[in-house]
């Protein structure tokens, strides 16, 4: 995890000593500093989104734990996904989450990603979210209040500094599978077409 | 509105007077659009509100509905009328009113009405929908998601709620009686002691 | 000197990074929440430098960070810190304030070549409208700076900051280059009602769009030692310079409050009303000092 | 950048933080005006009015809270007198003033959420942290009152589902006492922000004459000078006993759309002081209905309306002979808003204005698509 931290001559030195181990130390501090500052894209992918202003607003201030939201999914660590995702609404998160840089973690907001929720028989929304993207932490609750959404945050950190196997690592590691959903749900055109200029400059835009 | 029956005799209808405020106009589909332009030109009423459709399979029809309000905004009449599901067609009114455009969009898209001579009869809400027009009532749509994305599975500790009701009451029953035999057997032995 | 340099740099990030948390937390404090702690801006940055990956475009996309950064640090440079001690008044005999000046324009030029590189269209939209942007604030701020160099008739920073010493501080003695120098350097931190670049409900992030991981750690990091530069620039430039440490950072300080509560009830100018506004206001108050020193010295 | 000078396609959302919930409006831009605009829904078509032909009428009455997220109550309202019209059930006095009064705390509650987004639209990032503060002190009213926050499922076909707490009303006037102070304050802070009013006044002018025509509503409509609401036009519960005046503006734009949502936020704390004066004592709150399996509607429909915060929201309701409702369609105040007025309304315009646009009608995605 420590690809910023190209390896100083102290870091070598204390290697050779034996003293201690430098890698091990440099992984905690690190994931520490990763738990600490998490940079959140909320896709409003349905209900609960409108507990999201709350979250992020002064009565529940999520910035005191380093949650800030961002922008654009290429900063962000963090992609929450308020509520149950639509065939439509899935082409779309697939492609910001693909866009996003590792380490990426999920998080999804009520009941409807874990088992459709009470769309259980709606012919548009999907049933299981962990079939097409690796989900992190579930909030579930119809819809979860902000202080569970804040509680799913407090478990997140709490994972990634213990360093456990997050959902990126399970993506990369059998992408097929995930691939293959995709393809079974989305008849096989994940992304959006983009008529644009921009998207035929060199793959811009598209990681 | 009172003489709005008197107006309508010419055409072959029926009037309803839901309340004082809501009426309702079942007509043939021919005499449709003569009727909406008489409700714009001769009765104030301007605004068409919604067009609202459903399938009544049972016949063999699709029910549409245009619920046309007045300038004031205080009275609403529903003109109704039906077309027989197979290839069924509508003529579009977006040149009298814009919003029937987006309006007749959707009809398209979740009945499969269509609508000769209108400009975008594009996707509205769906994506690459190859199936039937969902809103049909001869559409399965759990069929049809069970088809495409199964039930999770369930937990291995998940328990029959109706075998475990039972188990409990029974359970219940069990303390019940002990607790009963107790209280007997004391209050035979305080009669054996005295 | 080298290693003076290299104190400056670490100070400039050090102060510049808790000042940036500063900001937050007082922000938080209006907006009435408790904020993140004051070291949250190092936490991002960490987290940045060690994120696994980090999407690039091309040499250019790498090479635009690093021009920033180039820009930042020599303005840095060439900003004296303390009055009349040589100590961390690194290169400052060499450079004088027309080098500034053309110093503090080398960051979004490079910014814009990475962007370019990236063709994100919302990226090349920031940068379209963070160079039309700097043309008005840089107009204003120009004025006052060639006010005060006809003033003290040379424009070395060093001389300026002695020559205070004596006529007193330039904000009371130019009071109207100072509200002109002021009000752009609010456009200059990206403070509202001048925040346009980076509008998040217009272009996303603007010219940051896609910038990510180091990428992006870079560029905060060098806008935290470019915002230190500025503030010790103004504080020489009207407060006639600090004596110690203590008096820099309290009137560094200072600059940055005001700037952070004019910012704070203050939405979001379109970007030709900020220009316009850019044109009129500053201009007219910053030419009246101007016209105002060459009549009645 | 030889791309720039011709036109290039914008995907406006449908994650973008500018946009209002999950939609998106395709863009053709030149600079940074706008030459084409088109909206995209159906991210958050869930299918709705399908479900409800499936389920029975107290199952359906879960669905309908969902179909608008900012405002559940309005529909609720709806669907419970539609299914009271058909089925002929007459509610009691005191169920209807519980009724008026959660739609009234509903419309505050979205006005300061309304008003939030529009501040945040133009970067002004202290008024959303103020109001939906002071919106969530109203949710608590909400949850202490139905038991959630944001879903209520409250409005019951044939009453109201429970009785009001001891006490609740008073704790409700000091709530309103505590609006009308800071609404002082928003008043100097957001509508008398010069910013504000450089760039809202003179943006999303809409069209006077074809406004009534093409069935524009609520503010869209008050704010060109044209007095309709439902509440005074079609009254429905008690809003004929009550006394209130219909806000209205005459420019048409960004601006006097706030305005008038500012003097409806004063108005409906208004109306709620008199509620909590006339509201009886005792009278039953439920009617008996028959168990949901019973719970026939006749083979006819009806049209109903109600005023959302956002403008008037129609269901139209048929039953056919069982227990299940044979059709449910929503017209959302979005529908028309968020298509033919805002494609209209965009075209010329800047990209910096479409956020503010869009807040300013009130368009809200899941209404739109279902």
């Amino acid at each position: 995890m420590e690809d910023g931290f190209h390896g100083s001559a102290l870091k070598c030195k204390l290697e050779e000593s034996g003293l201690v181990n430098t890698h091990a130390i440099m992984e905690k501090a690190v994931r520490w500093f990763q738990s600490r500052s998490i940079f959140v894209v909320a896709y409003g992918t349905g209900c609960g989104a409108i507990e999201m202003p709350p979250t992020f607003t002064s009565r529940y201030d999520a910035e005191r734990m380093g949650v800030v939201g961002v922008a654009t999914p290429r900063q962000a660590d963090v992609i929450i996904l308020s509520g149950y995702l639509a065939y439509k609404t899935l082409r779309r998160v697939i492609r910001t989450y693909e866009q996003m840089q590792r380490p990426r973690y999920v998080i999804t907001l009520g009941s409807c990603p874990i088992n459709g929720g009470m769309y259980w028989d709606s012919y548009n929304t999907i049933k299981k979210l962990d079939d097409y993207i690796p989900v992190d932490v579930y909030v579930n609750g119809c819809m979860p209040r902000p202080e569970s959404v804040i509680e799913g945050f407090v478990l997140l950190q709490e994972r990634i500094k213990n360093g456990e196997e997050a959902g990126w690592q399970k993506y990369d590691s059998n992408l097929e599978f995930y691939k293959e959903n995709q393809k079974r749900v989305l008849g096989g055109n994940v992304d959006p077409s983009y008529e644009s200029d921009w998207y035929n400059l060199g793959d811009g835009g598209i990681s | 509105m009172i003489d709005l029956a008197s107006k309508l005799e010419n055409i072959s209808l029926e009037l309803v007077e839901k309340n004082k405020r809501l009426y309702k106009v079942v007509v043939a589909i021919e005499n449709l659009e003569s009727l909406l332009l008489k409700f714009i030109n001769e009765f104030g009423y301007i605004t068409l509100d919604s067009m609202n459709y459903r399938d009544d399979i049972e016949d063999g029809v699709f029910t549409i509905t245009y619920c046309l309000q007045t300038e004031k905004r205080d009275h609403i009449v529903m003109v109704q009328t039906s077309i027989v599901r197979e290839n069924a067609t509508l003529p579009s009114i977006h040149t009298i009113w814009p919003q029937a455009e987006i309006m007749e969009r959707e009809m398209h898209e979740m009945l499969g009405v269509d609508f000769p001579g209108h400009p975008t009869l594009i996707d509205f809400a769906l994506e690459h929908w190859q199936e039937m027009p969902p809103m049909r009532r001869d559409f399965d749509t759990l069929e049809f998601v069970n088809s495409l994305d199964p039930f999770r599975g369930q937990r291995d500790d998940n328990l029959d709620v109706k075998v475990e009701m039972k188990r409990l009451r029974a359970e219940k029953k069990a303390l019940k009686l002990k607790a009963e035999q107790e209280e007997n057997s004391k209050s035979e032995e305080g009669q054996e002691h005295e | 000197m080298i290693l003076q340099i290299i104190l400056l740099i670490m100070l400039a990030y050090v102060v510049g990074f808790i000042y940036y948390g500063l900001y937050r937390n007082i922000t938080a404090r209006i907006q009435g929440r408790y904020g993140p702690t004051i070291y949250q801006s190092f936490y991002d940055s960490i987290k940045l430098f060690s994120k696994k990956e980090s999407a690039s475009f091309g040499w250019m996309f790498y090479l635009g960070p690093i021009i920033m950064a180039t820009g930042s640090v020599l303005t840095l440079i060439f900003v004296p810190l303390f009055n009349d001690s040589d100590f961390l008044r690194s290169a400052t005999s060499q450079g004088n304030l027309f080098l500034l000046l053309y110093l503090m324009v080398l960051g979004p030029l490079g910014n814009a070549l990475a962007v370019g590189a990236g063709g994100n269209p919302f990226g090349v939209m920031g940068v379209v409208r963070g160079l039309t942007r700097l043309i008005g604030l840089e107009l204003p701020f120009y004025i006052a700076v060639v006010g005060l160099i006809i003033a003290a008739n040379s424009s070395d920073i060093v001389h300026i900051m002695d020559l205070q010493k004596t006529t007193g501080m330039n904000m009371l003695v130019h009071p109207f280059l100072f509200i002109a120098a002021m009000i752009s350097m609010v456009g200059f931190f990206g403070a509202s009602p001048f925040d346009i670049p980076g509008a998040p409900q217009e272009v996303y992030s603007g010219p940051r769009t896609e910038f990510s991981g180091k990428f992006l750690a870079l560029l905060m990091s060098q806008g935290s030692i470019f915002a230190f530069a500025k503030l010790v620039l103004i504080v020489d430039l009207f407060l006639g310079g600090a004596d110690s440490l203590w008096m820099l950072v309290l009137k560094t300080l200072a600059i940055f409050v005001t700037i952070i509560f004019i910012g704070i009830v203050y939405g979001r100018y379109k970007l030709e009303q900020a220009v316009d506004f850019l044109m009129k206001l500053p201009m007219l108050i910053g030419l009246i000092g101007l016209v105002r020193i060459i009549w009645f010295g | 950048m030889s791309e720039i000078q011709k036109a290039i396609k914008i995907f406006h959302g449908p994650q973008h933080p500018g946009i209002t919930g999950n939609m998106s409006v395709e863009l053709d831009l030149i600079g940074e005006t706008i030459q084409k605009a088109q909206t995209h829904v159906g991210y958050l078509h869930r299918g709705f009015e399908k479900l409800i032909e499936r389920r029975t009428v107290v199952q359906g009455f879960t669905i309908v809270c969902r179909i608008c997220v900012p405002e559940p109550d309005p529909n609720e309202e709806n669907y419970a007198r539609a299914v009271e019209t058909l089925a002929g059930l007459e509610i009691s006095e005191k169920a209807k003033y519980i009724r008026t009064m959660v739609l009234e705390m509903a419309r505050l509650a979205n006005l300061f959420m309304w008003m939030g987004g529009q501040a945040g639209s133009i970067g002004l990032g202290l008024i959303p942290q103020w109001s939906v503060c002071d919106r969530d002190y109203m949710l608590d009213l909400f949850e202490e009152l139905t038991g959630a926050r944001v879903y209520h499922m409250y409005a019951f076909p044939g009453g109201v589902r429970r009785e009001l707490p001891e006490g609740f009303l008073g704790r409700l006037s000091d709530l309103l006492d505590y609006y009308e102070k800071r609404i002082v304050v928003y008043n100097n802070t957001f509508f008398d922000n010069v910013v504000f009013k450089t760039r809202a006044i003179g943006v999303g002018i809409v069209n006077k004459d074809e406004a009534l025509k093409n069935a524009y509503v609520g503010q869209t409509l008050r704010a060109c000078g044209i007095k309709r609401d439902v509440r005074k036009d079609m009254p429905y519960l008690m809003y004929d006993k009550l006394d209130f005046d219909i806000p209205i503006q005459t420019e048409g734009d960004v601006y006097a759309r706030a305005l008038v949502r500012r003097d409806e936020m004063i108005q409906s704390i208004r109306i709620l002081r008199q509620i909590i004066e006339q509201m009886p004592s005792e009278g039953d709150i439920l009617q008996k209905i028959p168990k949901h399996r019973k719970f026939i509607l006749p083979a006819e429909d009806t049209y109903v309306q109600t005023e959302t915060a956002r403008g008037a929201m129609s269901y139209y309701m048929a039953g056919d002979g069982t227990e299940k409702i044979r059709r449910m369609q929503v017209r959302g105040p979005s529908l028309i808003h968020g298509f033919t007025l805002l494609e209209k309304l965009l075209v010329d315009s800047q990209l910096s204005d479409v956020a503010m646009t869009m807040n300013s009608l009130g368009i809200c995605p899941p209404e739109i698509e279902r």
